[in-house]
C-alpha cells in the first residue's frame, strides 16, 4: 500500500477571507486507519448505546453522533496538545476522542460507577481534562468557549478552544455576544457550526432568517466545509487553528452534516423528514463509507485490513457494552459528594431534616478511594 | 370520564385558541411537531399558523417577542420547552412582564401565560430537574399556579389564560401521561378554576399536609397507606395557586387538625414550605392551634443526579411522607 | 416665506439594498416650523430635567435625550396613526412626542401625581398609547419591540414598530435573537440603532467589534443616516416604514448621533471624552442649530418667528416645571395599586405581618378618581 | 482606621489581583472608566488590560466567558453593574456554574464571583431595585455572601475570591459610602474571613434579631434605640453566608434570648427570614426554647416604587423593628 496519497475536497466558501484552505490534501496510511478506526468505534458505540436506549438501559435524554463522525475526528486530528473543546449534549463522540474510554461513556450512560463520571451526568455531562462538556442548555458553550479560549490566550498559549454548537444554537443570542467579545478580544476560539439540518423536528429554513451559518459571524470571517468528508474537515481546522494561532482572533466554521437517528432516543425522527431522506444520505455521503472506499481505492488499506479494524472495534465495543450493564452503580452517599471543591465537609439536607448528613464524602473521588474503586 | 393531564392541558389550550383569537402559542415544536412531550397535540392543525408559532431556540428571545404582543393586545401562551430554559428568559419575565403593570401604575397590563414542565422528571440529571415555584413565587406582578390532576390542569391553565397578567404555570412531566375522573363539568368548555383559592383535596381529621404540583402525587399515596395501615386521617391541602398564596384555607385546615407538614419536591432552601412556615408562626389563632412545631418534607439539597439510585434519593416518596406524619402525631 | 424647498441630505449609506431613501428632500413651512418647536420643547425640557436633577428634586437616574433630539423628531415625522416606538430609558422625548404633555414627563422626574405614571416609574419608565416605555434594562426592548410588530403583522396593519437602542445595547444577543425571529416571519419592525458614539463611558470602538451597525442585521438590509438631520431621519424612516409596509419584513437603521451630557446626570461625561468633541459637535453638528439655519436661509421661517417659538416652548417648560415641582405626591395607599390588571383586591404584606392591608384601591386611576384627581 | 465599604471591596480586590496572577476583574465599566459605583477605583491602571476586562453591555456573554475561562484555569471576578443585571445571565451562573462541580461528579470546578450592588436603591424604582438573596440562597452549588460592614466587606470578598466554587457576592449601592471602624487586622492584606459563619454583630439577651446586608444597618440603629429609650437588650446575628448558612449561631442565640425576629429587605415570600423560620420549627431545642413564635420584618411585597414616599415605605425602617421587637417581647 501507499504511503500518502492526495485526494480533492469538496470546495469550501469563504466569508470574509480572501484564501481559504486547500482543496488538495494528502493523507498517509497511518492517519488514514485511525481516522477509520476513530470513526467507527464512534459509530459502533453509539450503535450499542441506541440499543441500550431500546432496552431501558439508558435513562432520559440519548442524543446520538451518528453520521457526524467525520466532523468531530477530522477536527480532533488538526487538534495539538493543549487545545480544547466544548460542545453540546451530542457529546459521546467528543468525549472519547479527547481521552475517555468506549466504556466510560457508555458506563456513564448506563449510570455506572465506571462512568466518565461516574454515572452523575449521565448523556449530556462528559469531561476530560480538555474537554469542557457536554452542555444540557442549548447555546451556553458559545460564551463558555470564548472564556476557556481567553484563558488560553491570558496565558499566551498557542492553542485553540473548539467551541461547537447545532443550526439550532446558531440563532442563540449567546453567540452573538460571545463572537463580538471574541473578535473586540482576538480570542483563539473556532466556533463551529454542526449543520446538521434540524434542529429537534425544525429543519434549518424555518429556525434561520440565513443558513449560511458560516456568514454568521458577520465581521467575523467564516469557512464552509463538508462535514462528511474527513479529510475537509481536517484540513480546514488546520488551516482554523493556523489562523488563531497567528494571533487574528475567532473564526466561524460551518459543517454540513446529518444525523441518522431523532433528535434524541426518545424521537423516532422520521415525522419532519422522510425515511428516503434518511437512506438517501447514508446512501451517498455517509461520513465512513465514503472514507473507506476512497482509502481503499488509493491503496491505502485493503479491504481486509479494515475488515480487522471493525471487528477490533466491534469487541472494544463489545467489550465496553460488558462493564456499562454490569458494573456498579454509585452508593447512596455519593448523593452528597461534589458540592463544594476543597471546602470543609457540609451538612446536606435530605428530604426530612432529619436525614440531614455531614458529607461522609465529599467528593465522588473520595468515595471511590474508600470502596477500592481508585 | 377520565382524563389525563396531557389531554387536560392540551383541552384547555384548544378551547381557549378557538374562544379567543387573541390567544397565541408560541415555544420551541409546539406546533408542526405538536410540543416535544405532545402536550400541544394537534393545535396547530387546528388553529393554524398564525395562532400557533413555532420558534427558534431562542427563549429570552421569543420570550420578549410574546411579552411584547401581550403589550399590544394579544394574549399569547409561551411555552417553555421545559421551565429550565426559563432562565434565559427570566429577566424578561420579571422585568418586562411582572414589573411593567406597576411600573405603569396600571396604564399597561400584561396578559400572558408561561408554561411548561417543571422539577424533576426521570433521567434528566442537573440542568433539566430545576423546580422554580420558590423564585417565581417570591415575585410580586406575577401569578404562580401549579396544578396537580386533570381538573387543576384544565381549570387553572383556562384561568391563567384568561387573566389579564402574567401567569407562570409549572406542570410536570412526569404526571402528563396521568389518568383521573373528572366530572361532566370539567369536560365542559366553560370550565374554569379560580386563581388563588387552594383546595381540600382529601379532608381529614388528624394532620394537615400542605403540598403542590407533583408531591400531591405522593402525598394522596401517603395519605392512604396512613389511612390503611396506620388508621391515621389526613387532610390533603392542595395549594394550586403560589401567588397569590391562599393561606386561608391552611390556616383553617391547622386549627382543624392541630398539625400541618409541608410536602414539596422543591429544594428546601427559601422554598414554599419555608414561607407556609413562617405564616404558621405569624398567625397568632394558627400557631396557637398547632399541638406541633410544622415539618417539612423537601427534595434533597443537592443538585439532581443522573444515577438512578441517586436520583429516587433526591426526591421525597410515600415513606418520607408517612414517617414524617407519624413522628409529627408521636406514632412511630 | 416660500412654502416647500428642496434640501440635501447627508449620503446614505446602504447595506444588502439596491435603492435606498431619497437625499433630495422637500420641507414645507408648517412642517419646518412643527420640528423646530418639538426638537427646542425636548431640548429645554432636557435641560430642566438636568436643572432638577442638580436640585437634587429628580433622584436616581436621568438619562437626557439632548443632542439627539432630531432622531425622535425625524422619525415620529414620519410616523402614521398605529404606528408605535419602544425604546430605552432615554425616553423623554419620545414620551412627549408621542402624547404626553411636558407636564406629564418632568412632574414623572420629579416624582409628582401629575406625571406620566404619576411618579410610580420614574425617569426611565413611562407610556402612553402608542409608546411602549422606557425600559430600563439593556436590550429588553429589542425582542418587545418586534413581539409589538407581530401583534400589528397579526392584525393585518399597515403600521410597524419603532424599536430604538443604543450602540452599546446593539451587542446585546436579544437583538440577534429578535432580528432572527423578524426576518424569518417578516414583522414590520424598524430596528433602530442611536449610536451616539457612547455606551455610558465606552466609546463605541472598545464595545463593539463592528461599529457599522447598519450593518449588523447580517441578511437584514440596513440603512446608515445622519441622525443630527431631521429631514434625512424622516426621509429614511418614510422609505423604511414603506418597506415594512409592502411586507418585506425588518429594516436596521442607524442614526449617527451625539449625546451632550453624560450617561446619566450622576456621569460628568468628561472622563471618557474632553470638552472639546462636545463643544465641536455644539458647533458644527447641532441638530437644532443646524436646521434653524437651514430653515432660515431658505426663506421657510424668519428669525423672529423662531425667536417667538422658542418663547412659547420656555413658557410651556417654565409651566410645567411650576407644576412639576409644586405637585402633590401620590397618597401611601398607591404602594399597594397596580399589582394585578382586573382581579379582586387583595392583601398585600407590608414590612410586618400586621401591616397587611387588602388594595384599598386596585389601580392608581382608581385612587386618583377617589381623591378628586381624575 | 475607618474603612468604607467601597474602599474595603476596593483594598479586598486590589491585593487579590496582585496576590494571584490568576485572578481576573471583569465587567461593564470596571476598568478605564473605575466601575459605575466607583468600587474597582484604579485597579485597572495599577492591574492592567489583562487582568482588568471592560465587557460590552452584554452580561449573559460575559458571565458565560468568565466561567469558561474559570473551567480553564482563571478565577474571575465577574461584576454586574448592579446584581438586576445578573437575571440576563443567571441561567450561565446557576446550569453552568452553580451546577458544574456536582454534574461532573467533581472533575470540574468553578472558582468565580459574581458581585454587585443588590437590592433596594433609591430613586432607581422597580427594575433596578430587586434583591437577589433569597433566589441564589435557594440554590445548592454556590455558595451566597452578603456583607454588612468594611470587615464583612473585605474579609467575606477576599474569601470569595479564594474560594475554588461559584460565590455570589451581594452588595449595596447605599452601604458603598458607609465609614466603619476597622481593626488593622481588617487592613493587613491577610485578612479573610471564614465562609459558612455568622457573626454575634452585638450580643444581648432580651431577643434575637437575625439579618443581613443592608438591613443590618436598620437594624443596629434600632438596637441603639431599643437599649437607650426601651431598656432592650437585643442580640444581632449577621448572617454574613446565606448558603451554607449558619444555623448553629442562630440557634445558640435563640436558646439564650428565648425570642427571635429575622429583619430582611427582601420581599417576604419565601425569602431568608421564611427558612430561618422554618428551621427554628424543625429544630427541637430551638423550638422549645422560643416563648414567642418567630416573627419577620420584610420588604413589601411589591415591586419598588419611584415616588419617594412611596419608595420609603416599601423598605423596613428602624421603627418597624423597634415596633416588632416590643410586640414580640410584649411590651408595646
Ligand atoms: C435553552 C434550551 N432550549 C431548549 C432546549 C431543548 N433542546 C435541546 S436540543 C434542541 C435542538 C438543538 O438543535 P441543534 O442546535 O441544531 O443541535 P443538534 O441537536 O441538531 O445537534 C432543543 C430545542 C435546551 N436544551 N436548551
Ligand atoms: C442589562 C443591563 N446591563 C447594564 C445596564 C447599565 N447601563 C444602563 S445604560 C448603559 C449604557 C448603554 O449604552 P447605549 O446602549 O449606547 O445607550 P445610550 O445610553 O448611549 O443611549 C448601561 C451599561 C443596564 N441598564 N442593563
Ligand atoms: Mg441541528
Ligand atoms: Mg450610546
Amino acid at each position: 500500500a501507499s504511503n500518502e496519497v492526495s485526494f480533492h475536497t469538496k470546495p469550501y466558501k469563504l466569508h470574509k477571507l480572501d484564501n481559504g484552505p486547500n482543496t488538495s490534501v494528502t493523507l498517509n496510511r497511518d492517519d488514514a486507519l485511525s481516522y477509520y478506526r476513530q470513526m467507527q468505534v464512534i459509530r459502533r458505540m453509539e450503535s450499542a448505546a441506541g440499543n441500550l436506549y431500546k432496552e431501558k438501559k439508558i435513562r432520559g435524554f440519548c442524543h446520538l453522533y451518528s453520521g457526524q463522525e467525520a466532523c468531530a475526528v477530522g477536527m480532533k486530528a488538526a487538534m495539538v496538545q493543549g487545545d480544547a473543546v466544548i460542545t453540546a449534549y451530542r457529546c459521546h463522540g467528543w468525549t472519547y476522542l479527547l481521552g475517555s474510554t468506549v466504556t466510560q461513556v457508555l458506563a456513564e450512560l448506563t449510570g455506572r460507577m465506571a462512568g466518565n463520571v461516574h454515572g452523575k451526568g449521565g448523556s449530556m455531562h462528559m469531561y476530560t481534562d480538555s474537554f469542557y462538556g457536554g452542555n444540557g442548555i442549548v447555546g451556553a458553550q458559545q460564551p463558555l468557549g470564548a472564556g476557556v479560549a481567553l484563558a488560553m490566550k491570558y496565558r499566551e498559549q498557542k492553542n485553540v478552544c473548539v467551541t461547537l454548537y447545532g443550526d439550532g444554537a446558531a440563532n442563540q443570542g449567546q453567540l452573538f455576544e460571545a463572537t463580538n467579545m471574541a473578535k473586540l478580544w482576538d480570542l483563539p476560539v473556532l466556533f463551529v457550526c454542526e449543520n446538521n439540518g434540524f434542529g429537534m423536528g425544525t429543519p434549518v429554513e424555518r429556525s434561520s432568517a440565513s443558513v449560511e451559518y458560516y456568514t454568521r459571524g458577520d465581521y467575523v470571517p467564516g469557512i464552509w466545509v463538508d462535514g462528511m468528508d474527513v479529510l475537509a474537515v481536517r484540513e480546514a481546522t488546520r488551516w482554523a487553528k493556523e489562523y488563531c494561532d497567528s494571533g487574528k482572533g475567532p473564526l466561524m466554521l460551518e459543517m454540513a452534516t446529518y444525523r441518522y437517528h431523532g433528535h434524541s432516543m426518545s424521537d423516532p425522527g422520521t415525522s419532519y423528514r422522510t425515511r428516503d431522506e434518511i437512506q438517501e444520505v447514508r446512501k451517498t455521503r455517509d461520513p465512513i463509507t465514503g472514507f473507506k472506499d476512497r482509502i481503499i481505492t488509493a491503496s491505502l488499506a485493503t479491504e481486509e485490513e479494515l475488515k480487522a479494524i471493525d471487528k477490533e472495534v466491534r469487541k472494544e465495543v463489545d467489550e465496553a457494552l460488558k462493564i456499562a450493564t454490569t458494573d456498579g452503580v454509585l452508593p447512596p452517599e455519593a448523593l452528597y459528594c461534589d458540592i463544594y471543591h476543597n471546602t470543609p465537609a457540609q451538612p446536606v439536607r435530605g428530604a426530612l431534616i432529619e436525614d440531614t448528613i455531614v458529607q461522609p464524602y465529599k467528593t465522588s473521588a473520595d468515595l471511590l478511594k474508600a470502596i477500592g474503586r481508585a | 370520564s377520565t382524563l389525563s393531564v396531557r389531554e387536560a392541558l392540551n383541552m384547555a389550550m384548544d378551547e381557549e385558541l378557538a374562544r379567543d383569537k387573541s390567544v397565541l402559542l408560541m415555544g420551541i415544536e409546539v406546533g408542526r411537531y405538536d410540543g416535544c412531550y405532545k402536550v400541544t397535540k394537534d393545535l396547530w392543525k387546528k388553529h393554524g399558523d398564525q395562532q400557533v408559532i413555532d420558534t427558534p431556540i431562542t427563549e429570552n428571545g421569543f420570550a420578549g417577542v410574546a411579552i411584547g404582543a401581550a403589550f399590544n393586545g394579544m394574549r399569547p401562551i409561551c411555552e417553555f420547552m421545559t421551565m429550565n430554559f426559563s432562565m434565559q428568559a427570566i429577566d424578561q419575565i420579571i422585568n418586562s412582564a411582572a414589573k411593567t403593570y406597576y411600573m405603569s401604575a396600571g396604564r399597561l397590563n400584561v396578559p400572558i401565560v408561561f408554561r411548561g414542565p417543571n422539577g424533576g422528571t426521570p433521567g434528566v440529571s442537573a440542568q433539566h430537574s430545576q423546580d422554580y415555584s420558590a423564585w417565581y413565587a417570591h415575585c410580586p406582578g406575577l401569578k404562580v399556579l401549579m396544578p396537580y390532576d386533570a381538573e387543576d390542569a384544565k381549570g387553572l391553565l383556562k384561568a391563567a389564560v384568561r387573566d389579564d397578567n402574567p401567569v407562570i404555570f409549572l406542570e410536570s412531566e412526569v404526571m402528563y401521561p396521568k389518568e383521573f375522573e373528572v366530572s361532566d363539568e370539567v369536560m365542559s368548555p366553560d370550565f374554569v378554576l379560580p386563581i388563588g383559592k387552594a383546595k381540600i383535596q382529601k379532608s381529614g381529621t388528624d394532620l394537615t399536609i400542605v403540598s403542590y404540583g407533583k408531591a400531591m402525587h405522593t402525598v394522596m399515596e401517603a395519605a392512604k397507606v396512613l389511612k390503611e395501615n396506620h388508621n391515621i386521617d389526613v387532610e390533603v391541602v392542595n395549594l394550586r395557586s403560589l401567588r397569590p398564596l391562599d393561606f386561608d384555607t391552611v390556616a383553617k385546615s391547622i386549627r382543624k387538625t392541630g398539625h400541618v407538614i409541608s410536602v414539596e419536591e422543591s429544594w428546601p432552601v427559601c422554598g414554599i414550605g419555608s414561607e407556609i412556615a413562617a405564616r404558621c408562626m405569624e398567625d397568632e389563632k394558627v400557631f396557637g392551634a398547632m399541638k406541633k412545631p410544622m415539618m417539612r418534607v423537601t427534595g434533597c439539597d443537592v443538585p439532581m443526579p443522573y444515577s438512578m439510585p441517586l436520583e429516587a434519593k433526591a426526591l421525597p416518596v410515600v415513606d418520607d411522607v408517612t414517617d414524617m406524619v407519624k413522628k409529627v402525631l408521636g406514632k412511630n
